[in-house]
């Protein structure tokens, strides 16, 4: 028994020798996310879709010659609690330096790691166009260096844009409804916290009162306290911004608790197709948003009923997350058109081509802004686009924005 | 093999020690080799290793130095007394020191260091300061807490760049650099703590882990020298966190995260305990382990923990005792009487 | 608020009550702890919605099954390093790894595992609305701490316990199997664990980081509670959950971990050895 | 004068009284017998008076200094050492390194210039005086090796080697042979010999009340007898709190 554990060991050290970089044929994009979080899993399927796409027409035009994509995702687990960013970053450079990767698509989850790994990507001088973190810091990162930081781009929705929507929600119930008390609660990470403050500001400059923000802590499974305090000021909306799965309780407890007020903003296991088997009746009317357009049918955009029947076709069900799946799907395209346009697989001129990107997307037009951000608005057609879409009867019914959407938002039954 | 029925095997120390650890009676080459081994191979093949490994694997040293001195520290903490969950929390003292003195007041990369070695050693100390008086897994319990303590307090009051950290801070020259910053601190940090907890001053620090009571009746202030203890392990791991600052020019909350706490300790039990070295060695197998495993993607983790547990119950005393042992002794066959 | 917090207090107790038998009796931190009430809830879920077996049925299956498994886990792996704190610390915690990342690898990840509640409703209790599953929490909190107070003072086993947890030599001398006694206090630890998560978990969904928290609060209630009392449990869950919701309410949700934690610090330095823990103060601190 | 003055100590764990309103003198250069059942508080007290144990009430004075409120390291190096019932050396460490820990004693260092002498030198000379063979191996076995006997002989070397003037000996013969016995008992008749005071709580009653100039007999926390060995001898009360122990 000791014997064999000691020469387990002999035998692993020997692997650590064994390695060797594999030659260089295909253009490699590197998936570094948490892959067992669902937006880092969806988004690796996604990422995958598009290339065999790609690969199945030939793969990429570099030049003269023909080049196929492959796909290299490492879990780098930075979306779970209690991993350290060097791990992360550690895990960046291993795709950088070992799978010596072209560039790295999704990329990370958390925002402080995004912003940590921005300095990896510049010192390697590696394209990365991320789908999955959202602060607004990254932007002001790239402005403040942009030489450095040129190499990053982000391929969804940031916190600025998000509550964008909120907003247009906010301003139609407060319209509609006369809706003006709100409480928000937010997860308490860096993008969530962004969305709440620029809410808190909005509502506040637009006459609502805001009864508590609250920022709940990863992982936490107690929402009571908050909705008390919300039902007790009488609010009218909740504005909830959660991605973490235990928020799953605060559906359940504001059920239970009777707090009559309408339950709007982003609650991630809420935004996919299952949410209505886990929670069945319990979210007639809740009102969610997307960040991202495309991963359901919108009939109004083709664009988006194609690539959820191919994603469907592919891995035999539908995308459950609203967020990072169907931009990672463009990136893969903007990446192949920038080096078809580029003509070459140098990075400095690939760059400058992602930076002029005028495509159509699944989420809408693709056009980055100067802080190498996508940029959204009201109409796939013209920009990015993100959205409302308000549970009824079991089904995701568009609400917002107004030039796709297939419904208006209706009062729920229960409510007063 | 012939018939052992009537054998016994003996096993008998290699009488080459003499009675203490520090005389030896030198007589042949082959005696100086014999004891100059164990040390100069592991020096010399980590030295050969992280140089002509590729880039990537040079990284992954690195990181392992990081992560063995902290189990170092860990060791050194625990032969002293001081069971300590918190490796992450001397850790990430040490890393905003550096990175605040870097980022607000723009130092450079060779005093930054320095300072935050010492000044975490120092924030760490006066911190555990109040609870330096509990013992055992009391004591430990608030080492756990006070990092997620700290980290949560940044995030609330988002201090020190809150949320997101620091990031662009001052990154090493290149990598030939961080390679033999971090290797030779490991070696001076791993030889000047044996050296020092096998002298008449180290061994009360041994004695208090041994019977804090009765140093106390030998005459002794065992609270001063749990301080001097945890300033001495706090300032390794303070340093260890200013360097991965450095490396990767960012300081933030994970610096406080359990695996900085839990690494260590894992590596400490795998590789023997008291030892000094074993951690050390402990670390050696782990890191790279984890990262030879990201080949086997998700069921990594799965593979970590199967190590882990098969190491702890086929090897309880860890394999650095295991190997000493059987360095320093010879088996043979003896015929019974 | 006073009966939320009561329901999170019972809940933590609940969570820590398990932990705390293991370690009360056999000395054994089963860091695994957190793991097992993750995979207790996997198993009654599957047990529900692929067997198709009926709830009750599969609560006390997992109860079983888990029960075994926590026996399993001292008699092979636990066993052989008795005594090493650390290792056995290592250990249990390369388990609760094993089994945590091993869910996560099958691929239970998402949103779509919860398990039924009870009884579904809610009734208004002192102004607020509650739903029946936390009243059941509370009730069942009670009845799991009675039948352990009848179990340890009552009957040959019990009685058994609380000899090898005073004193081991002495109870090694009157024919008490020290193996036996740890081996089914590691099982009747682990199904108290699974137990408490079928109750605790119909509330929300089942994740598999949740296990990590668990562990995490199972660990602080027992220490503040002084490690392996009963009595000490329920106080300390008390004036965790209160401190919790109390700071929830008046101060902010993101203050909550900073507040039970500093009080968790505040009791650790004024009372190093817990709140009921006073027997072995000398030892615990010189 | 008394060198050591216990006044009305009084200390008591959850209800319990385990030392109650305690008074005694120790006078300088004599020897001190505790007796008593076990439980009897007499542990406590020597705990009280080491620093370990803070009492609800009552003042220790050596040589006219207050002692309570002090913590144990100072108290030791004021001068009172103090062996422990249950031996725990430092298991880690060679015997004569042992000695090292008391001889880096602030104590010491003053007593001895502050100097870093030969301290191995010095601690074999004090165990050879303890009577551990200098010429074998046995003071530089490990002494988680050590048979019981010279544990015990190795707390006594600890206060000799602190220099103490009070030497309280907690059940030092407890788990001895008769030979064993016999042949530390003249390394205590040398500490007196030298001028040093000697308090020894034991129950081998034959031994101590050979050499002991008074003895205090404890029961449930109380002093309930306190003489010559003699007086005690023939109390009745004496021998009824020890029915069943042979006198």
């Amino acid at each position: 028994m000791k014997k064999s554990v000691v020469s387990l060991f002999i035998f692993l050290s020997f692997f650590l020798f064994t390695f060797s970089a594999s030659a260089q044929q295909y253009i490699t994009l590197g998936i570094p996310t948490s892959l067992k979080l669902i937006e880092g899993h969806e988004g690796q399927k996604a990422a995958q879709l598009a290339i065999e796409e790609i690969n199945a027409k030939g793969g990429v035009k570099v030049g003269n010659e023909k080049m196929l994509f492959k796909l290299e995702a490492l879990d780098i687990r930075d979306g779970e609690p209690g991993v350290p960013v060097s791990e992360a970053l550690l895990g960046i450079e291993k795709l950088i330096l070992d799978k010596k990767i072209y560039a790295a698509v999704v990329g990370n989850f958390r925002s402080e790691a995004l912003l940590a790994a921005m300095d990896i990507y510049s010192k390697y001088k590696v394209i990365n166009i991320g789908t999955i973190a959202m602060t607004p810091k990254f932007q002001e990162k790239i402005l403040s260096d942009k030489e450095k930081y040129k190499y990053s781009f982000r391929g969804a929705l940031d916190s600025k844009y998000a509550s964008g929507y909120v907003q247009s929600s906010m301003k139609f119930l407060n319209k509609e409804f006369g809706y003006n008390k709100v409480y928000i609660a937010t997860q308490d990470v860096l993008w969530a916290n962004a969305i709440g403050s620029l809410m808190e500001k909005w509502f506040k400059d637009n006459g609502w009162t805001v009864a508590a923000f609250d920022k709940y802590p990863v992982g936490a499974t107690d929402f009571s306290a908050g909705l008390m305090k919300a039902k007790s000021a009488g609010v009218q909306v909740i504005m909830a911004i959660f991605d973490m799965p235990t928020s799953g309780i605060l559906v359940k407890q504001w059920k239970s608790m009777k707090v009559p007020a309408l339950l709007t903003g982003f609650i991630s296991p809420l935004t996919g197709s299952k949410a209505w088997k886990t929670f069945g009746q319990d979210i007639e009317g809740v009102l969610e948003s997307v960040w991202e357009i495309g991963y359901f049918p919108i009939k109004a955009y083709p664009p988006s009923v194609k690539f959820s029947a191919a994603y469907v076709k592919r891995w035999k069900e539908d995308i459950q997350s609203g967020h990072g799946a169907a931009p990672a799907y463009d990136t893969v395209y903007i990446l192949a058109n920038a080096i078809e346009k580029a003509g070459t697989l140098d990075s400095e001129k690939v760059v400058k081509a992602i930076e002029e990107t005028d495509m159509a997307g699944v989420v809408g037009r693709i056009k980055f802004d100067n802080g190498h951000q996508l940029i959204f608005g009201d109409d796939p057609k013209q920009t990015a686009c993100g959205g409302v879409f308000q549970w009824r009867k079991g089904k995701m019914l568009l609400v917002w924005p107004e030039s796709i959407a297939s419904d208006k938002i209706q009062k729920p039954a229960w409510m007063k | 093999m012939k018939n052992r029925e009537n054998y016994r095997k003996e096993r008998i120390d290699r009488c080459i020690k003499a009675r203490s650890d520090d005389i030896y009676a030198l007589s042949s080459y082959k005696e100086m080799w014999y004891l100059i081994f164990p040390r100069v191979v592991p020096i010399i093949g980590i030295a050969i290793l992280a140089y002509f490994l590729p880039l990537y694997w040079k990284k992954v040293v690195i990181t392992t130095c990081i992560f063995a001195m902290l189990a170092v520290s860990w060791d050194f903490l625990s032969s002293c007394g001081l069971l300590s969950l918190g490796q992450a929390l001397f850790f990430g003292i040490g890393s905003y020191t550096a990175g605040c003195l870097n980022h607000y007041f723009h130092f450079p990369i060779y005093l930054t260091i320095p300072i935050a070695t010492i000044c975490g050693g120092f924030i760490s100390t006066i911190l555990l300061l109040p609870v330096i008086r509990l013992r055992g897994i009391y004591f430990a319990m608030v080492t756990l807490i006070l990092p997620l303590m700290l980290a949560r307090g940044i995030e609330a009051t988002h201090v020190f760049g809150g949320n997101e950290g620091i990031t662009g801070l001052s990154p090493f020259p290149n990598v030939w650099v961080e390679l033999t910053f971090i290797i030779a601190g490991m070696w001076a940090a791993l030889f000047a703590l044996r050296r020092f907890i096998s002298s008449d001053y180290g061994l009360i620090f041994v004695s208090i882990r041994d019977n804090d009571r009765a140093t106390m009746a030998s005459g002794i202030n065992i609270y001063a020298f749990k301080a001097q203890a945890l300033f001495i392990g706090s300032s390794i791991c303070a340093f260890c966190g200013a360097f991965m600052t450095h490396l990767y020019m960012f300081t933030g909350i994970p610096v406080f995260t359990m695996e900085f706490s839990i690494l260590p300790i894992a590596a400490s039990a795998i590789g023997g305990i008291g030892t000094l070295a074993g951690p050390l060695l402990g670390a050696f197998i782990l890191v790279p382990l984890s990262e030879i495993l990201r080949e086997f993607g998700s069921l990594r983790v799965v593979f970590y923990g199967l190590v882990l547990v098969v190491c702890v119950v086929a090897l309880p005393e860890g394999i650095f005792h295991y190997l000493s042992r059987k360095y320093n002794e010879m088996e043979r066959w003896v015929r019974l009487e | 608020m006073f009966v939320y917090g009561l329901i999170n207090s019972a809940v933590l107790a609940l969570m820590a009550l398990g932990f705390n038998l293991t370690f009360g009796i056999s000395g054994i931190a089963n860091f695994a702890y957190g793991a097992i009430y993750v995979v207790a809830g996997f198993i009654t879920w599957a047990f529900i919605n692929h067997l198709n077996l009926p709830y009750a049925v599969s609560a006390i299956l997992t109860i079983i099954i888990i029960g075994i498994f926590g026996a399993l886990v001292y008699k092979f792996i636990i066993k052989r390093i008795r005594g090493l704190v650390i290792s056995e610390v290592i250990a249990t915690f390369g388990i609760s790894i094993i089994l945590l990342e091993l869910l996560r690898f099958i691929g239970l990840i998402g949103f779509k595992y919860s398990l039924p509640v009870f009884i579904d409703g809610s009734v208004e209790i002192l102004g607020v609305y509650v739903d029946i599953q936390r009243l059941f929490i509370i009730g069942l909190g009670i009845l799991v701490i009675i039948s352990l107070y009848v179990f340890t003072h009552h009957t040959k086993t019990g009685l058994a316990f609380r000899g090898i947890a005073q004193e081991e030599h002495t109870s090694l001398s009157l024919g008490i199997n020290p193996d036996r006694i740890a081996s089914l206090s590691m099982g009747m630890g682990s199904a108290l664990g699974a137990f408490a998560a079928i109750v605790i978990l119909p509330l929300g969904t089942i994740t598999v980081d949740s296990g990590y928290d668990v562990l995490i609060n199972a660990l602080s209630v027992c220490i503040v509670g002084g490690l392996g009392s009963t009595f000490g449990v329920i106080i300390a869950s008390f004036i965790i959950g209160y401190t919790q919701t109390i700071t929830a309410m008046y101060l902010a949700p993101h203050w909550t971990m900073i507040v039970s934690l500093f009080a968790i610090l505040v009791i650790l330095v004024i009372k190093p050895s817990g709140l009921l823990g006073h027997q072995k103060e000398l030892e615990e601190r010189v | 004068m008394a060198i050591l003055e216990i006044k009305g100590v009084t200390k008591s764990f959850g209800g319990v009284k385990a030392v109650e309103d305690v008074s005694v003198n120790v006078e300088e250069n004599t020897l001190l017998g505790i007796i008593g059942p076990n439980g009897s508080g007499k542990t406590t007290l020597v705990n009280i008076i080491t620093g370990f144990i803070k009492p609800d009430k009552g003042s220790v004075f050596f040589k006219g200094k207050e002692l309570i409120g002090l913590p144990p390291y100072t108290i030791t190096n004021l001068g009172i050492g103090r062996a422990f019932q249950m031996v725990k050396p430092f298991f880690h460490l060679p015997a004569f390194k042992n000695l090292i820990v008391p001889l880096s004693s602030k104590r010491v260092r003053s007593t001895s210039g502050g100097g870093y002498g030969d301290k191995d030198a010095i601690a074999l000379d004090i165990l050879e005086e303890v009577g551990f063979e200098r010429d074998s191996s046995v003071p530089y076995k490990t002494a988680s090796v050590l048979p019981h006997g010279y544990l015990k002989r190795l707390e006594l070397a600890r206060l000799i080697s602190l220099k103490s003037e009070i030497f309280i000996l907690d059940e030092l013969f407890s788990g001895l042979s008769i030979a064993e016995v016999t042949s530390i008992l003249p390394i205590i008749e040398k500490i007196l010999f030298e001028g040093n005071t000697v308090i020894m709580i034991e129950h081998r009653l034959k031994e101590l009340f050979r050499i002991a100039n008074k003895v205090i007999v404890f029961n449930f926390g109380r002093i309930i007898k306190e003489g010559a060995p003699k007086e005690i001898l023939e109390d009745e009360e004496v021998k009824k709190a020890y029915l069943g122990v042979e006198v």
